[in-house]
């Protein structure tokens, strides 16, 4: 039993065409930019956004499917949902916000707040039981919402960022905790996440998602190892180039080549490490070095003992060096240099 | 520093607008203090001690509160529905619920006659099939009272419903709730500041109708006196006793309103600061 | 005939609209140079308008004890003269359904009775008009007015009321009325008045003049009024 | 499968509450029908044409107009100091505001003279010091249609402002907005649907608004007689021209209210799923 | 001129009692769990809350002070925020919202749009100018709320979190924005953040917040080198003892002993990496390790190739070890172990 999406919809200006299928047990993680249409995803399994076309299938049971005029009210569902701002009900106590999916499942309500109470226990907020949400911090609501939505015991969890708000060091102990109940939990699961960690800690599979199309799906590493977006490249921290390789070299759409030790013709991305870039006042001469591309140094970042130099250029560049390559250059913005990278550190892989 | 005032005097709203709001405060103080400067202190008890005004405000009592769980009961699955589905002819629909508050009083009876009464659209049926009859009954007062009272719910909550953030009707449908389960639990708490002001606007209206009861119920003692009827005759005699008793009338709203306490009508203003969306 | 211009302004009970309407129309064409300009309402509210200072002329009321409230407050300045008389009526529905012949036949609970209430004079008429005939009738409902008394019989909601014999002239093809014999009837006295604070008494004066001549009175008659 | 259904049912409601909402719309539009069926239709046009009509007519909208004009300027501060300021006898205030909505039509008539009359409280200085006198003036019946009116948007406003977030006031503050602005700016457009709410109820208010007016600023025509008055008026004559005028005005209203399209009373049902707070 | 805080204020649960002071230019990040009060600070200082006692002063005026009465509304405090929930005016467009704060301060129409398209040009937004906020993504509304706050000009900048929404890859492009911006700002500016790369990459102090407290205040290699708190030693990812010294030994609460290398008698903080911790299934035998102690294996989290094990006990630690050492332990969650660490790896200050 899994769960098979086949989702398409319009909503303003974002056109989503997305095909996910998550296997019992298995956790998909969904990465992308902003306004990727994440959320919408999650929305459409839940219910709360019906498809244009499409269907999706939960645990063998349509849900939604326009065609065959078929579609099951989210709260018939069983899906659970942890919502991006939290959502908790500001007019009933924490406790029975986490109660609530219980008592309207009909659990008598010493049940439902004894099981409350646990959840309430388990996230860390058994003092808050009484309280209103509004007394919450952002990070504890969050905490709040998770218990809320684990409480039902949905057979289809959504977490649309749970782990956003939560401050460095809950924030281990609650991926810990989740990652220990996702493990007992035989559903399926779609995390939106922001943080490569937690997909990286949590997540079975991932799903970049770019301007409503899937562009990868694969492992944590197959998707990192060969990055077939701007989005994933950022995450990575490496520059990806995209282009058309023909005779042993990579033409990119501004124009700039970029030769590559051994390629198979046809469009192909090529990935640039930074620290594999070096950088030059001037054209080095008699190097072995096969790419050597000049531009203006756009901007200069010191992270730790590293400095990252953003290039501009025909092919814009992120080279990281270190900070005594930094002094001895004596880079600053507007600068003209020159960035070089050997063709055998160049990654090259169809697109 | 010239801008930092004493924290004493933070009154927290523009002047302007303290005064505007002092003016209409006074607006409606003062017609109540004339009432009460013209009020002939010593003999209201006399006025008072008579067993028809004690039926009659008996009879307003039962029958606004009548009048106002009836328009609680139709009036916000009606506000409901305005809010929240699109359906071709809701804007007529809005239209019909405020017919009854442009409807001079008399004409109101008039119309509820020709809906309900003996030889009305429905009134007739009603009679034969049924063998009920709503004119000159308490049960038409309350109809004729409902009919004037629950626009002011019908609005109030309507406006409260779209102002409200229906994310939260998503959260709670995900937890497996019904649409009817969430709106019981979800939506309706939270609206709760808007259902009780709808619900004292038409508990006040009703209280006050005059207009469609009189025409539609009529005027008898013990079964369809209300006291504004009994205020609006004793005019007639004597203007004394219709001060007083419309004094009485004044004295049980302000009861029931200052005894809802601020509370009912909204959360404490709380203090912000905390991030629950 | 007293000479007047400008503007009078007439406070008239409402059962006196269509009639003092036309008598307006027809004083205007006797003074060109005047005005009328009339405040149709309740008896009971236009005592107390005046009483409240209202900018009246001329008080024309439809029972003694609402002119009594005006002498009371001194606010008359000329004595209150009965300028015309109602009778009473049994107001049924086109036709007579129920076969309504006298006061004697409104004694059963078959049919819904409808009067004014004791506190307003058609209901005080409606009382004499019973014990006169030593019946005893209990109504439906003791209305506010005389109108809505009519009101509910020509929507056929009540069966019969007691009215003026003008009410049941006003409402046309939509009610009937059967007489009461002048034995058991009352008769109702409109008395009228200048009042005290007058802005034009000359004018009111004319007026009030002008409704007891026998223009204004023929006027009167042919809207069921009965002469003094 | 067996919970699924047919997209083409989605209704969005729960069964029983469509069943309320629609005996609401009933019993709503019943009365109308009822007004409809019994006005003579040959006869309509004879009774408009009357000049009185007409001038009734046009006082009527300019009187109501500038009620929920007054409403708003003095109400709306008034629903912001009840919601959003605590002090002592904030609930005697908002008991104040719901005064002229108990008391009996013609009640309130007396109470405004009792305050405004030439011998009340404050008219006498009013005609003393001023000269203006309100009673039997196009004026008196603009302060006696607020009178009545003016409730319905405080109570309305109000419980719209305490149902509003108070961060968004804060956020616009800490951008350089003063409260006045913040107000203007902020808050006011969040609750639009509660503000045309409320002024359309008391429009509705106003206009059919009828024993204050009459009692308050008595019924000469072109000055003071709002139709209401002349409906009464015409049934002391004639039922059917009552229904007639009657008809008039509901017509009016609708137009208005059908013209004021959805988009007035709140935010298009949006679909949610995006993530500002 | 400078930022001088004290501020004392009870809000239910919290009370708060803190003392901060940031220098022209400088930014100074606070960091805390969830509930800390850092929010709460921000509402101080931009004057949404009123201190019970204490006095707020910005450039030498005083902005609130109880004891003085003295209160200056925030709109004329002239401090920006940018709110962990956006609050964005939902009747407004975009547009409008970043130039709202301007047109408070009655900037033309034409010139306040003007400046305010630029803003949103600068945090890549043009393109919704004209949009209404609720069609933003979380990420893009959170931009938009940046660029309100940062248009009006403020002299003290506020920012809750602000890059708590964004996703990767735009994270890093508008933390560097943000740097380039704050460089131009010569006003003071805090920053509450839960990521401590945004505390290292932006933030020239740290100041740690715990249940309403100041914990430690210093640069952010200062405070990471020393942690005096949990929160700090999870930042870290490090185990915190705190307890007494006395006889080269520091003596737990929970009545565990810790052999110190060299440290003075008193209250005291011992740092112990995880790293520095062997797990063994039994106590090793004659050897030098001065430091054992018996647990049972709490949990047992994968993280890449290292395996991060908690150990229960009499000193609750954490322990990093190798997948391999791992597999040949087989260890289990409730396992007996011995968990041993050398006196010398372990780092002691005073408390
Ligand atoms: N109701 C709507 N009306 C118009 N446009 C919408 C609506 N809902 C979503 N969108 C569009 O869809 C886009 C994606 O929204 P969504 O919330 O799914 O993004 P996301 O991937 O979750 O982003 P984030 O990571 O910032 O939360 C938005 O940029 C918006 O333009
Ligand atoms: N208005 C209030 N009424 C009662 N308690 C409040 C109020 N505001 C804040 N608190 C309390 O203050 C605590 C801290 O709130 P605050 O929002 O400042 O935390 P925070 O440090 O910003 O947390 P987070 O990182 O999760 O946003 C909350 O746990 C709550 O108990
Ligand atoms: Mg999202
Ligand atoms: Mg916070």
């Amino acid at each position: 039993m899994t769960l098979t999406a086949d989702i398409a919809l319009t909503l303003g200006t974002l056109d989503l065409r997305v095909d996910i299928e998550v296997a019992p047990g298995e956790l998909l993680a969904l990465l992308g930019p902003n306004g990727a249409g994440k959320s919408t995803v999650l929305r459409c399994l839940a219910g709360l956004a019906p498809l244009r076309e499409g269907s999706v299938v939960i645990d063998g049971e349509v849900v939604d499917d326009p065609a065959a005029d078929v579609f099951v009210e989210p709260e018939h569902r069983q899906v659970g949902v942890v919502f991006q701002n939290y959502l908790l009900f500001d007019h009933m106590s924490v406790l029975e916000n986490v109660a609530f999916g219980l008592r309207a499942r009909r659990t008598p309500r010493a049940d439902a707040r004894r099981i409350a109470y646990d959840w309430l226990d388990r996230v860390g907020l058994a003092e808050y039981a009484g309280q209103r949400p509004r007394v919450l911090s952002g990070g504890q609501a969050q905490r709040a919402a998770l218990a809320r939505a684990l409480a039902t015991n949905p057979r289809l969890l959504l977490l649309d960022e749970p782990l956003a708000a939560l401050d460095a060091g809950t924030r281990g102990a609650v991926r810990r905790d989740l990652r220990q109940h996702l493990a007992t939990f035989d559903g399926m699961r779609v995390l939106v996440t922001h943080d490569p960690v937690d997909a990286y800690a949590l997540a079975d599979r991932v799903a970049i998602l770019d301007a409503g199309r899937l562009v990868q799906v694969g492992t944590f590493a197959e998707v990192t190892a060969h990055p077939r977006s701007r989005y994933v490249a950022d995450l990575v921290g490496v520059n990806l180039v995209s282009g058309v390789v023909a005779d042993g070299a990579l033409m990119t759409p501004g124009g700039a080549t970029v030769v590559i030790a051994d390629a198979l013709p046809g469009p192909a991305f090529a990935v640039i490490r930074p620290t594999s870039i070096t950088i030059d006042r001037h054209s080095p001469v008699g190097s072995s070095v096969r790419n050597t591309w000049p531009g203006v140094v756009a901007d200069v970042d010191r992270l730790g003992d590293r400095v990252r130099v953003g290039i501009d250029g025909a092919l814009p560049l992120t080279a990281e060096i270190t900070v005594a390559a930094l002094e001895s250059l004596a880079l600053r913005p507007g600068d003209n240099v020159v960035a070089a990278v050997k063709a055998t550190d160049i990654e090259c892989y169809p697109a | 520093m010239t801008r930092a005032r004493p924290r004493g005097r933070r009154v927290g709203l523009p002047v302007p607008v303290l005064v505007l709001a002092c003016v209409a405060i006074v607006f409606f103080a003062l017609p109540l203090v004339g009432l009460l400067w013209r009020t002939p202190w010593a003999d209201a008890w006399t006025y008072l001690a008579d067993d028809d005004v004690l039926t009659a405000l008996r009879l307003s009592l039962v029958c606004s509160l009548w009048a106002t769980a009836l328009s609680l009961v139709f009036g916000v699955p009606l506000a409901w529905l305005l809010a929240r589905v699109e359906f071709a002819g809701r804007g007529i629909v809005r239209a019909l619920c405020t017919l009854s508050m442009v409807l001079p009083p008399v004409v109101g009876g008039v119309a509820l006659f020709a809906a309900l009464g003996r030889r009305g659209l429905v009134g007739e049926y009603l009679d034969r099939w049924f063998g009920i009859t709503l004119p000159f009954t308490t049960a038409g007062v309350v109809v004729a009272q409902t009919f004037v009272a629950m626009p002011f719910l019908v609005i109030t909550v309507e406006s409260a419903l779209r102002q409200l953030d229906t994310r939260f009707d998503d959260a709670s449908r995900t937890l497996g709730a019904t649409r009817w389960y969430t709106f019981r639990r979800v939506t309706l708490p939270a609206i709760r500041p808007a259902l009780v002001a709808g619900a004292v606007l038409s508990w006040a209206r009703a209280l006050g109708e005059f207009g469609a009861t009189i025409t539609f119920a009529g005027n008898f003692p013990g079964t369809t006196q209300t006291m504004p009827l009994a205020v609006y005759l004793s005019l007639e005699t004597n203007t004394d006793e219709a001060i007083v008793l419309a004094l009485v009338l004044i004295t049980i709203s302000f009861a029931v309103l200052i005894g809802l306490r601020d509370h009912w009508f909204g959360r404490p203003d709380r203090l912000q600061g905390t991030a629950t969306a | 005939d007293t000479e007047s211009a400008g503007t009078v302004t007439v406070f008239a009970a409402a059962s006196l609209t269509d009639a003092f309407t036309e008598i307006g129309d027809a004083f205007t064409v006797e003074h060109p140079d005047t005005t009328v300009v009339f405040n149709f309402s309740g008896s009971s509210a236009l005592v107390t308008q005046i009483v409240e200072g209202a900018p009246a002329d001329v008080f024309a009321s439809a029972d003694p004890s609402n002119m009594t409230k005006l002498t009371d407050a001194d606010a008359n300045a000329t004595e209150p003269v009965v300028f015309t008389t109602n009778l009473a009526a049994i107001v049924v529905a086109p036709g007579n359904p129920t076969g309504i012949t006298g006061v004697a036949d409104l004694a059963t609970d078959d049919l819904i009775v409808v009067q004014c209430a004791p506190e307003v004079p058609c209901g005080r008429y409606a009382a004499q008009v019973f014990e006169n005939a030593g019946v005893s009738v209990s109504p439906k409902s003791l209305e506010e007015n005389v109108k809505a008394v009519v009101t509910k019989v020509t929507l056929g909601e009540a069966d019969a009321g007691i009215v003026y014999v003008t009410d049941v002239i006003a409402a046309g093809a939509d009610a009937e009325a059967v007489e009461i014999p002048a034995a058991v009837n009352v008769v109702a006295e409109y008395p009228i008045a200048v009042t005290a604070g007058a802005p034009n008494p000359d004018a009111a004066g004319a007026f009030v003049d002008f409704v007891l001549s026998d223009r204004g009175q023929t006027i009167l008659t042919s809207y069921g009024f009965v002469e003094p």
